[in-house]
């Protein structure tokens, strides 16, 4: 199987629904002749042409607008957010038809479309461009939201998104991107959304993370395991609606749960995911849910970044104290 | 100083039938008989359900609602100008165009009586048109993205999309125009101008002479017609059509009408204008100029209007009766409508919900 | 005193700062001569003319956008989203630049405004006119969100509201804007933003309700004293920044809590409240927390409304098998 | 058909020095030499500092920019224009014009290298500019607020707001023009027409054949100049801040040039244009035409063209040791910023992050 970087890998299952499905297109600022500022829509101009790649005029609200348009008329429209920071532009039209199109008809009129964004930090970039706000998109009913950690689930996720009957946000952790690739079968895999994966088993303790804090995640549980602990990671995949059933598995198993967040702490999802823990599975709990995460504050300009994303040592640390609590 | 030329532009404006009913000859289009009477019909339609509406919110039979009366023009001869596979999109006042394209009259009763199922029309009724939009200009987008569809199906289809002159401030308004024009899209957009966005008077809300201008932004062909002449209406938006069929793009129609009532029924019109300035406008509304226009063809009477008037009061009562018959639907629909698929979260909260309603019941 | 319903407070809140202070002013769709749909300005632009009560034009981003320029240039705008459901169209500019400013500049350039929207259902109005998103603003860092219960501490939140430094989201619960009158004193009262108020003390149990869900809550709560328990009742008032440490001391004494919220069950403000339990008072905790509260579903149409707002009788059951178990 | 018209527009274009340095003495405005120097010696400051972050980037000294050059005659002739009180509202290619206002050389060093600091700037200098913005055309907006305080101040201050042609494209581009018009509000928009978006050439981006003619939707006085034309940009801007301040309202121009090198470092402009097309906007770069318009004055030679650069490079040179000398500023310090006070539950917070600084520190 070839290796893939995650760009590759969205790029492997755009082309293939394309090539599938000729309702299929993708659509957004510089993701035609350019092929995205990312590359993740590389090729598919040549490919398909100017009408399955669509240059847009720079504006977010039309992007989307136009995309629900598309939708309602039978086509299946992929559009992208250069960058995440630039979403917010396009709330109204999320918030007030995307994702209520459907019940608003009763099932007549619907948006079968995906909202691609790269989002979070670590790429030196400019204000803007490094924020996580998950938490914020699943607060919609109607939508869904969906985080890849790498470019296996990313193909698998973005090909289930593009052929979900409904409205899917799929934000792309752009610090994973290009920093690691993974074996991708050629032909299609599909993974089911809603449902969170559990990327190792363990008896002690779970361990929750999605998007680019997986690798750090990983990276921790390694170095705590030499202890002779045994940890649970789950990768949530999906954020909304969120699969709490497989966390409230794992913790009625092992007692313990570290939730890792990019995100600022509050309001985030690893609250929602306590929530959901105290419904199910408080008695359970031999220590309070840790969360490692983001500060509340402004996003910082990288200058300062680093310092404010759960760094493998803060996730260690956090772990044995969990552990020993 | 002397500077060189590089684009002009004008702002034309249409009138074929003036508030007396006397028609321009050079500018009538020619419809048969029949088609200006089903024109006329479907305005006068519209106008008796909106006056039954307002009795019915009134007595608190139905909620909040926005009437149409003195606007049926616009969207009744768009939608006579429009073929079956034609979208409609409107904002929230083409009743006239929404009866014509086949909304039963228990649809907008349902809906404003707080239920989806006033949006959940006959399937041949719903592929081409969208519900009510209530977030402004939000559908001008939803247009330009129909219209996108349509240019790549080829099959000749158009879309006719309706905002009001308030709407024509919002950041969509802009962006679904720009989208439709370098897409050169087949879409005609309708600006209603009925000189209010609520209580805002039409030169608080831009400082353009005209909405009409706006058009000049995106190069589109734009025109100025009395919104209140159905016949004007009719020749605009059948232009427009015809151009939208060609491949020639977009184009955009600012239709000078009045809201002659109310904003909705929640609104008082005596904290912002007179009923002297509402006046002048009752006399120029377009069901009048259109009965005196057929009376002159020898196509109208007095009795023929009588008839007229009975027969669609009967339905409307008939409509009325069927929707208060209707007995309410179930509570827990809305957890069947949040995804295609139901996720077991949605499933678990939608038993609870269940439940706590037998509970609530049951006390 | 006189007794004035939550819209007369906020009125009186207006005026009276407005005379206090010529840089306020308050702007938006219609709230100039027809005083807002609500009322809510009612009589602003006679007492103040048009330069201090603008009609502006029908644009959301724009009533933010323009208030951020004029509170960069040291005037206090008060803008009105006229309703809340309209309020996502300002959400980049919200993000962007209003929460943003400060931290941008490290100071120099500041936004201190106002937006105001009422917010939430019972009102039999159309769609998008009854949603509650509170959670939903409270994602974003640099801006506040406040949301009174009554029309006294309405009043006196919104005087905070104005003179605070910095951007405040001000949610009005519609359904309380005249369903009861308090006692609202003529000498302007200032209310501290980022504090809940214990209601009522009690020992047995600690309620947290918000906004419109409090006098339902009061309801339930007395029905519920009547079986001889003592709850402790705590209205938020502000949702961001959260005052966690009034709830948690309130429930290391009672070791039971129960949340009512209006808005959907998942990535809502209870959510985040009971993280910060989890955080700072889970040994304490005698029972899980309950969260009572609205669907994850599209908010339906007000035929359906009543059922999907937490009633008084459900309130009640709530809190005897919170006690109860 | 014969149609009554309404209203007529036309956009004008105004060239003052051609790309071969000759001046139309009709149009040439009476700027002393002192002023035409200082002029010239902006946009060369500019260009220097542009070339040389350029360098920066690539040996990883700063982050990701987007480089200006080529685009110095419109925001560097605006700051001439403009007085000490009027608002200086940039996107992102005013690097000319933040210079002339008084923004030290380190600032966008700073700022590109991901420092808040960098958009600290002494209280003189900030208190009429405002900082980069990057959320293209959300400073529309901002310059309409500004330019309605202006106006109630009434102190003649006035507001200059830049964006690019794609910035157009944008619902606050169109929302900003609109408020700006309804209040008559003293705001000059100048749309930076650089011909591209990122990869998305002019004619994607609209369908209008000119970007001026957007203003026409709000009835403003709209022109378009030769961006490449200092002494057009300097006309155009001086002519419509006398309207503003005379009360006459926001003006709208569109400034046409050419972005000579990528959108920003991380873009490579062979995956959408040829050399070959750049090349021929190379001949009309602003820096030449306006030397050979100094020389032929007599204000300029060869000697003194060296001597001004060498100077502007030791400037440069100095800038940049300063910016790489500093030291990196306080991890901590958003914690102070997120709000005028800080909130226990953000204090707590913050003394949790010191404390894992420290414990990453030690480790
Ligand atoms: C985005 C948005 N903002 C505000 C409102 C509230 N509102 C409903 S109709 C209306 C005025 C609309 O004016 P116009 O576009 O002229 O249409 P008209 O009501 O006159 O037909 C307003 C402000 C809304 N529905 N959507
Ligand atoms: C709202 C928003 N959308 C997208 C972007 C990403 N982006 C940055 S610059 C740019 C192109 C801007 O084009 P133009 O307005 O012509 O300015 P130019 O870069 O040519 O100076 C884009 C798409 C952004 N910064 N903000
Ligand atoms: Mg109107
Ligand atoms: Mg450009």
């Amino acid at each position: 199987m070839p290796k893939l970087t995650m760009v590759q890998a969205i790029n492997l299952a755009l082309r293939q629904e394309m090539a599938r499905d000729e309702r299929v297109l993708v659509m957004g600022e510089d993701v035609g002749v350019d092929g995205g500022v990312f590359r993740v829509t590389d090729g598919l101009h040549e490919e398909f042409g100017e009408d399955r790649a669509l240059d847009t005029p720079l504006a977010e609200s039309g992007i989307l607008g136009a995309a629900i348009g598309m939708a309602i008329a039978g086509l299946r429209p992929v559009a992208e957010m250069q960058f995440s920071g630039f979403s917010y532009l396009m709330v109204g039209q999320w918030e007030g038809n995307a994702t209520r199109m459907r019940s608003r008809t009763q099932g007549q009129h619907t948006c079968p479309l995906v909202v691609r964004m790269p989002y979070g930090g670590g790429v030196r970039a400019l204000e803007h461009h490094s924020e996580s706000r998950e938490s914020m998109y699943a607060t919609f009913p109607g939508g869904k939201v969906v985080i890849p950690s790498g470019p296996r689930n990313a193909r698998a996720l973005m090909v289930a998104s593009i052929r979900d009957e409904d409205p899917v946000i799929f934000m792309e952790p752009k610090h994973s991107y290009r920093s690691f690739r993974e074996e991708v079968p050629e032909e299609p895999e599909v993974m089911p959304i809603g449902k969170a994966v559990v990327e190792r088993a363990g008896s002690d303790l779970t361990v929750v993370a999605w998007g680019a804090m997986m690798r750090p995640t990983l990276k921790a549980v390694d170095e705590v395991a030499a202890d002779g602990v045994s940890l649970e990671v789950i990768d949530l995949l999906t954020i909304s609606p969120l699969d709490s059933d497989t966390i409230c598995e794992s913790v009625k198993k092992t007692g313990r749960c570290v939730i890792v967040q990019e995100a600022p702490r509050s309001f985030g999802v690893a609250s929602e995911i306590i929530a959901r823990l105290n419904d199910d599975a408080l008695l359970y709990l031999e220590a309070p849910v840790k969360r490692l995460t983001g500060y509340d504050v402004v996003t910082p300009y990288f200058g300062r970044e680093k310092s404010y994303i759960p760094p493998v040592s803060r996730i260690v640390n956090g772990l044995r104290e969990t552990l020993a609590f | 100083m002397p500077r060189k030329t590089l684009a002009e532009f004008k702002i034309e404006y249409l009138q074929v039938l003036d508030e007396n009913g006397q028609v321009d000859r050079d500018l009538e289009p020619d419809l048969a008989d029949d088609q200006l009477l089903r024109l006329y019909r479907g305005m006068v339609r519209a106008r008796e359900l909106d006056q039954r509406m307002l009795k019915l919110q009134r007595q608190g039979r139905i909620g909040t609602f926005g009437p149409c009366t003195g606007q049926e023009a616009p969207s009744t001869a768009a939608a006579l100008a429009m073929g079956d596979d034609d979208w409609f999109v409107g904002a929230f006042r083409e009743l006239g165009g929404r009866l014509m394209r086949g909304e039963p009259l228990t649809g907008t009763l349902y809906f404003h009586n707080g239920w989806e199922e006033g949006n959940r029309l006959a399937p041949e009724v719903s592929r081409r048109m969208l519900p009510f939009t209530i977030i402004v200009a939000s559908q001008c987008l939803h247009a330009a993205g129909l219209g996108f569809a349509a240019k790549r199906r080829g099959q000749g289809e158009a879309v006719v999309c309706f905002m009001g002159d308030g709407a024509t401030s919002e950041g969509d308004f802009h962006e679904g125009l720009n989208f439709a024009g370098v897409w050169k899209a087949p879409v005609v957009f309708v600006s209603q101008n009925n000189q209010w966005a609520i209580s805002v008077p039409r030169e608080k809300q831009t400082s353009s002479r005209t909405i009409a201008q706006k058009g000049i932004a995106y190069d589109m062909p734009c025109l100025q017609v009395d919104g209140n002449d159905a016949l004007a209406c009719y020749v605009a938006v059948k232009e427009a059509l015809d151009r939208a069929r060609r491949g020639e793009g977009p184009s955009f129609i600012e239709a000078v009408t009045y809201r002659l009532l109310m904003h909705t029924t929640a609104d008082d019109p005596r904290k912002y204008r007179t009923e002297a300035q509402e006046q002048i406008w009752w006399q120029k509304e377009p069901l009048i100029r259109f009965q005196a226009y057929l009376t002159g063809k020898g196509l109208w009477d007095e009795a023929k209007e009588e008839a007229l008037r009975a027969e669609l009061r009967a339905e409307v009562d008939a409509a009325v009766q069927e929707f208060e018959a209707q007995a309410p639907w179930p509570a827990d629909l809305p957890f069947d409508h949040v995804f295609a698929e139901k996720h077991p979260s949605i499933e678990r909260q939608h038993q609870e919900f269940l439940a706590s309603l037998k509970e609530e019941a049951d006390a």
